[in-house]
């Protein structure tokens, strides 16, 4: 399978670049295009995501989605990676303590990921550090709780 | 005492043109559009004008707190009282002038452009960003356009040795209709006019999809009508200016046609080019402000001037 | 030392240019922008987080309100990563009547924005000849769906309606001809026009790299040269069939942008022409399936190429009626982060072209 | 030079003369396709009470009570007590219609419903019922 | 005859006072018939909905300015033009080239402010 | 203040238009006034979601709100009606509370469509008003989602007969307080 060949060779050059532990968890997920879905070591996404856009044999240059997803226990982010070039994708995703959620931000890398991480802010309180202007976006600045976490309680002060 | 009477007559006409002429202008839009236009306020929806000019006198004006009151009350009729008051100069037939002056072109190029200090004067009064771009645009792309128009209009004062428009409109009938000699000086005079004028694509000023509505922006009730009113009537009066210039004013265009009143030919000449920029509004965008700027004084400016060098020398040589 | 001072301005919520409740905090000198910061949120309504407690075909009607000028491609996109998810098989004529639909919506959606754009422009008259042709589409749309904008029209495995049986495939036949006398007529009317082109040459520029990087899709990247359409980088449906290109131009500016979408009407209506032709006359529409949809537990990220671009939908379930999580790559929402950029050094006429040629639809940029 | 402003001008005077395409509503009612989704119609006798219906609205602005069948013969099966839609909310997205197994609940095209009073939005069993124009030839495909 | 002349003025006069008199009556009118009922957000400054920030009355830019000043200069200068055209017929080929020449002289002028970039709208 | 509203309405409504038929010179003033204000009520430009593209068709060729004499304008002081053409957010209802304060008088307001009538579709979200009557006086409410221009225009026929109404009892007339 092309898709496992291209997973297993991009697992490899990751942990060659940044040591055995950057990678947690790699799988293939069909109904992605077959792109590698990659567990990513938190702290060190904006290293692979530089690494991923630059490499000449990746160049994966265009950021296709960004979010957030809620679980009982962690929270996660999700990335979209995809290359104009070369025409293949990659998934990747971190996971963030639910109490304490920090992810290095990406928007050095790819601007594209501005208002997406602000809208992640947003929407699960997760902070990107190093984000230059992280504020929410879709609601209004004053309001309490984020509201796309599963155990949200609407605070609702009336109109 | 004759003529106070034919004044309040003519003024009646005037206040009577101005919901014509916007029934008009909704109902040429419309057709042009593809659609049939106001039809439902009295037959043909004739009284549509009429049902907007009642309601908006019975809407509330409402001044803002932050606004320069004073000039803000007075700015619409700055706007309006120059736009009327040059009918007093133009010639509707032979013997209908109501003040035949000498200097009759001065003093309506000198009256109306009083009208511009009413457009500045409210939108800096109303202290609204949007008014306020507005009135700015007003001043630069007014004055911009004051030149060529008073430029190309010499090549017809030179053509007629007077500035008396009843003298300009006899000089017509001794030669040919000067829109034909001055043909360049007609296409910069009605190109001018229609900035002057704020009609698409020179709509600056009251830019909708820009800045909202202009200007106008704060004005409510009447004397937000009394802006409108002074567009239509200033439409017709410069519509009045191009006829009795260009196109032989109560002149018909054939002696043999002559059994017909001049007011007939001078009316049905002023309302075509009154009507012209409803045509022009339903087909172009709007210009950019620089573009605008450029075109004012990098082609109409120069052109003009050497409109009128040729015509000078065609008149002294020819 | 003469000093001149600099005015903040609000565009929007409500101006006439910024279509929708989009805001825009604009410095400017003069006329001359400084700094302009946009402001979204206004239409927030919280889709993805109601999708939570919906059946999935509870969720179409919301898809449909999303990207509000193209319901039927937005319909489209959840059923897709629903039937990804579950890897149906759909019925062949069901793949065409959607195929039909969708390239018909992606020409009613482009003709909102060329009316609206030019009425930015300051044109009041082709908006109307816009709508008059969109109306046509509009009511073949209600005649097979029943709706006018929100259609939900689509299903997981298949579409809710079959043709209605008076000759709709005729009409619609009989519009794409007649449609595209309609856009030569455009292009006397508007694309020859000296104001419109001195309007849009030349002016919001941007080049590739950046393009790519602020993760532009749909017309606001191939204005740069590349030649990305999700319907031929991913193909999906059954676009393989038809004959269509993917317009591409490389000045980056208004102009292009403006003659790509003119252009891709073109080349919808000659999808829908083909699909007309090679309409198959019988068949199921619908796959055979539970009447509760319960796609396997699983994830799932998949795109269609709306008018606006990209629109990605990730699907996380767990097997049960509902999605854990769903969210929608809005194509919009990305296209704009890039307007702040290109606006410093403009003036306000260039505001209002540029907003309007990166062709946003609120419900799709606040979600 | 200014061929594209000439040829603009001639568009828009020959779109004068041409027939206009604006339709005549309100002086004539407004032809609809038949598809169009307007306002429901019920028909109280078909509905078996199944409550489908309310399962499947997004917005949950159906309410319906059922009561025991008065014909002692047919015991076990249930009839409308009372049936609601606060058309307030109701979004026409016809997924009601489409699960109805008795098509007790279909549309009709019916749109001029417009009212002073949010009260007036809601519509029972009574007016679902009277409402019988335009009614929905095909409901199930 | 000074007194059709004084008359034709008196005409003028007229039209001004009711060019000036007639929204005045019509203000008066409106008074009548409109409902007067301001508080203080009706008449706060609208700004596309928003709250503005900051008055409007600025130090606005200079370049506006700049057209004034080149616009008094060609307006002025347009007007010695009206008495030469009049008096055209009379005073004949020499003063045509005197106007040439000040006409150049103009252009020149004109051109001058091109290349100093005056034109360019910014 | 309850009253059968409909009844009442299109009884005047119909004693005005034949009064004006006959001849306009005899109606009273306050006829003329209302005659007047109803053919004429210029809506706000202001379109929020979906339903802001209907109101645009209304306005397109096809269905000509031109027709009524109704035409928008942009600044709030020269409009009469807003229609409040979509979902009302809560990060939007001061803005639009501001613009509502900014029209002149008197005014009037269309709630267009289910959103902005009781929330519609989105009426358990955590950022929607449910209602736009919560925030402003709504006169005529148009359900559907979006409505269709047609239902839009008869949603301005009655808010034409409202409005004469009104000028007939020389009050206004809420039917939820207001």
């Amino acid at each position: 399978m092309a898709d496992e060949q291209f997973m297993t060779r991009l697992v490899a050059a990751l942990r060659q670049a940044f040591g055995e532990t950057v990678v947690l968890e790699a799988q293939v997920n069909p109904s992605m295009y077959g792109a590698p879905l990659l567990y990513v070591q938190t702290e060190r996404i904006a290293d692979v995501a530089r690494y991923l856009r630059d490499e000449p044999s990746l160049r994966l240059d265009f950021l296709n989605d960004l979010h957030g997803i809620d679980f009982p226990d962690r929270m996660e982010v999700f990335y979209f990676l995809q290359s104009h070039q070369h025409g293949h994708f990659v998934a990747l995703k971190v996971r963030v303590d639910r109490e304490n959620p920090h992810v290095p931000t990406i928007t050095g890398i790819y601007p594209a990921a501005d208002w997406q991480e602000r809208e992640t802010y947003d929407h699960f309180g997760i902070i990107f550090d190093g984000h230059p202007n992280l504020r929410r976006i879709l609601l209004p600045d004053d309001w309490v709780g984020h509201p796309l976490r599963k155990d949200y309680v609407p605070h609702d002060e009336g109109v | 005492m004759k003529v106070i009477l034919e004044v309040i007559i003519f003024t009646i006409l005037v206040l009577g043109y101005a919901p014509f002429a916007i029934y008009v202008h909704r109902k040429l839009l419309g057709w042009m559009q593809g659609r049939v236009g106001p039809n439902r306020a009295g037959p043909y929806g004739l009284l549509q004008t009429i049902a907007d000019t009642l309601k908006v006198l019975q809407k509330e004006e409402i001044i803002p707190a932050n606004a320069d009151t004073a000039l803000f009350r007075i700015a619409p009729i700055i706007a309006f009282a120059p736009a009327f008051i040059v009918f007093a100069v133009i010639p509707f037939a032979p013997s209908l002038t109501f003040a035949d002056l000498g200097v009759g072109l001065l003093f309506y190029v000198a009256v109306a452009s009083i009208s511009t200090i009413g457009v500045i004067a409210g939108g800096y009064a109303s202290n609204n960003k949007w008014s306020l771009i507005g009135a700015m645009r007003a001043a630069a792309q007014m004055i911009s356009y004051e030149i060529p128009l008073v430029l190309a209009a010499l090549g017809v004062v030179l053509l007629a040795g007077s500035l008396n428009l009843n003298t300009i409109v006899e000089a017509q009938s001794r030669s040919v209709w000067f829109v034909i000699p001055q043909i360049l000086g007609f296409v910069i005079f009605l190109i001018a006019a229609i900035a002057e004028l704020n009609r698409t694509p020179f709509d600056l000023t009251e830019a909708e999809s820009e800045l909202v509505a202009g200007y106008q922006t704060e004005y409510s009730g009447v004397r937000f009508a009394f802006f409108m009113l002074a567009e239509y009537v200033y439409l017709l009066a410069m519509g009045g200016l191009i006829a009795t210039l260009y196109f032989g004013g109560w002149l018909p265009p054939h002696p043999a046609l002559a059994f017909i009143p001049g007011i007939v030919w001078f009316l049905l000449k002023a309302l075509i080019f009154a009507f012209l920029p409803f045509w022009l509004q339903a087909t172009f965008p709007r210009a950019r402000v620089d573009q605008l700027m450029t075109f004012a004084w990098k082609w109409l400016i120069p052109l003009a001037m050497v409109n009128l060098v040729l015509t000078a020398m065609a008149k002294a040589w020819i | 030392m003469i000093r001149t001072e600099e005015l903040v301005l609000n565009v929007g919520p409500q101006h006439p240019s910024t279509h929708g409740v989009f805001r825009l905090l604009v410095k400017i000198d003069g006329e001359t922008i400084v700094e302009a910061t946009p402001i979204i949120g206004y239409l927030h309504r919280g889709t993805e987080k109601l999708a939570e407690d919906l059946t999935y075909t509870q969720i179409i009607p919301y898809t449909d309100r999303m990207d509000y000028l193209s319901a039927m491609i937005g319909n489209y996109s959840l059923v897709h990563a629903v039937e990804t998810l579950m890897g149906l098989e759909i019925p062949e004529r069901a793949e065409y009547l959607r195929v039909i639909v969708m390239e018909l919506n992606r020409i009613a959606s482009h003709l909102v924005w060329f009316g609206t754009y030019l009425l930015d422009l300051g044109a009041l008259t082709p908006f109307l000849y816009a709508f008059r042709e969109r109306e046509k589409i509009l009511q073949l749309f209600a005649e097979i769906s029943g709706a006018r904008l929100t259609y939900s029209y689509m299903r997981v495995g298949g579409v809710k309606w079959d043709v209605p049986d008076d000759g709709w495939i005729g009409r619609v036949e009989r519009f794409v001809d007649e449609f595209q006398r309609a856009l030569e007529e455009f292009h006397t009317f508007v694309t020859g026009n000296e104001i419109v082109q001195a309007r849009l040459k030349g002016v919001g520029r941007y080049d590739r790299e950046t393009a790519v990087a602020y993760g532009l899709t749909g017309v606001n990247l191939r204005s740069t040269g590349v030649p990305y359409d999700v319907r031929k980088a991913k193909p999906y449906s059954i676009y393989d069939r038809f004959d269509f290109e993917v317009p591409v131009r490389t000045e980056g500016d208004l102009w292009a942008r403006y003659l790509l979408r003119m252009e891709e009407m073109e080349q919808s209506r000659r999808i829908v022409k083909q699909a007309v032709k090679q309409f198959p006359s019988g068949g199921e529409i619908m796959a055979r399936l539970p009447k509760l949809i319960r796609p396997p537990a699983g994830e799932v990220y998949v795109s269609v190429e709306m008018p606006r671009g990209e629109q990605g939908v990730y699907v996380y379930s767990e097997g049960k009626p509902h999605p854990y999580r769903l969210h929608f790559r809005r194509a919009s929402f990305i296209n704009l982060q890039i307007l702040p950029k290109l606006l410093v050094g403009e003036n306000i006429a260039n505001m209002v072209a540029i907003l309007g040629s990166i062709d946003i639809v609120l419900g799709e940029v606040d979600a | 030079m200014a061929t594209g402003l000439l040829k603009g001008l001639g568009v828009t005077f020959k779109e004068m003369l041409k027939p206009k395409v604006t339709t005549k509503y309100p002086d004539e009612p407004y032809p609809f396709p038949n598809r169009l989704r307007g306002i429901q119609k019920l028909y109280v006798d078909k509905c078996i009470v199944c409550n489908q219906c309310v399962n499947i609205c997004p917005t949950q602005c159906i309410t319906l009570k059922g009561k025991p069948h008065p014909d002692p013969e047919k015991k076990g099966r249930k009839v409308l007590e009372s049936f609601e839609i606060n058309f307030e909310i109701c979004i026409l997205c016809d997924l009601c219609t489409e699960v109805c197994p008795t098509e007790a609940i279909v549309m009709t095209s019916n749109v001029e419903l417009a009212a002073y009073s949010r009260d007036e939005l809601y519509k029972d069993m009574q007016w679902l019922d009277e409402n019988d124009t335009n009614v929905r030839e095909v409901n199930h495909p | 005859m000074p007194s059709l002349y004084w008359y034709n003025y008196l005409v003028v006069v007229l039209f001004i006072a009711l060019g000036i008199g007639l929204p005045i009556v019509a203000f008066a009118l409106s008074r009548l018939l409109r409902p007067k009922h301001a508080y203080a957000e009706k008449t706060t400054t609208y700004e596309s909905g928003a709250e503005p920030i900051g008055t409007s009355w600025v130090r606005f830019k200079v370049k506006y300015y700049l057209y004034a000043l080149l616009f008094l200069v060609f307006d002025v200068e347009t007007l010695f033009l009206y008495p030469w055209a009049v008096a055209f017929d009379r005073v004949g080929t020499f003063a045509l080239l005197e106007m040439v020449i000040f006409l150049a002289i103009l252009a020149f002028g004109l051109f001058y402010a091109w290349r100093k970039d005056v034109l360019e709208w910014k | 203040m309850e009253m059968n509203l409909d009844l009442g309405l299109e009884a005047v409504d119909r004693i005005t238009e034949e009064q004006l038929k006959k001849n306009v010179l005899f109606t009273t003033l306050e006829d003329v006034l209302a005659w007047a204000r109803s053919n004429s009520t210029w809506p706000l430009t202001f379109g929020l979601a979906c339903c802001a593209i209907e109101m645009m068709a209304t306005s397109g060729s096809h269905f000509d709100a031109d027709r009524f004499g109704i035409f928008f304008r942009n600044s709030p002081r020269q409009a009469d009606v807003m229609i409040v053409s979509g979902t009302v957010t809560k990060k939007m209802a001061p803005l639009l509370r501001r613009l509502y304060d900014q029209m002149a008088e008197p005014r009037w307001v269309i709630a267009m469509g289910s959103c902005a009538t009781a929330g519609g579709p989105y009426v358990r979200s955590y950022s929607v008003v449910k209602g736009v009557d919560q925030i402003v006086p709504v006169d005529v409410y148009i359900p559907g989602c979006p409505p269709s221009p047609v239902a839009l225009i008869y949603g301005f026929q009655k808010l034409r007969a409202k409005i004469r109404y009104e000028a007939r009892a020389r009050k206004r007339v809420m039917a939820h307080g207001g």
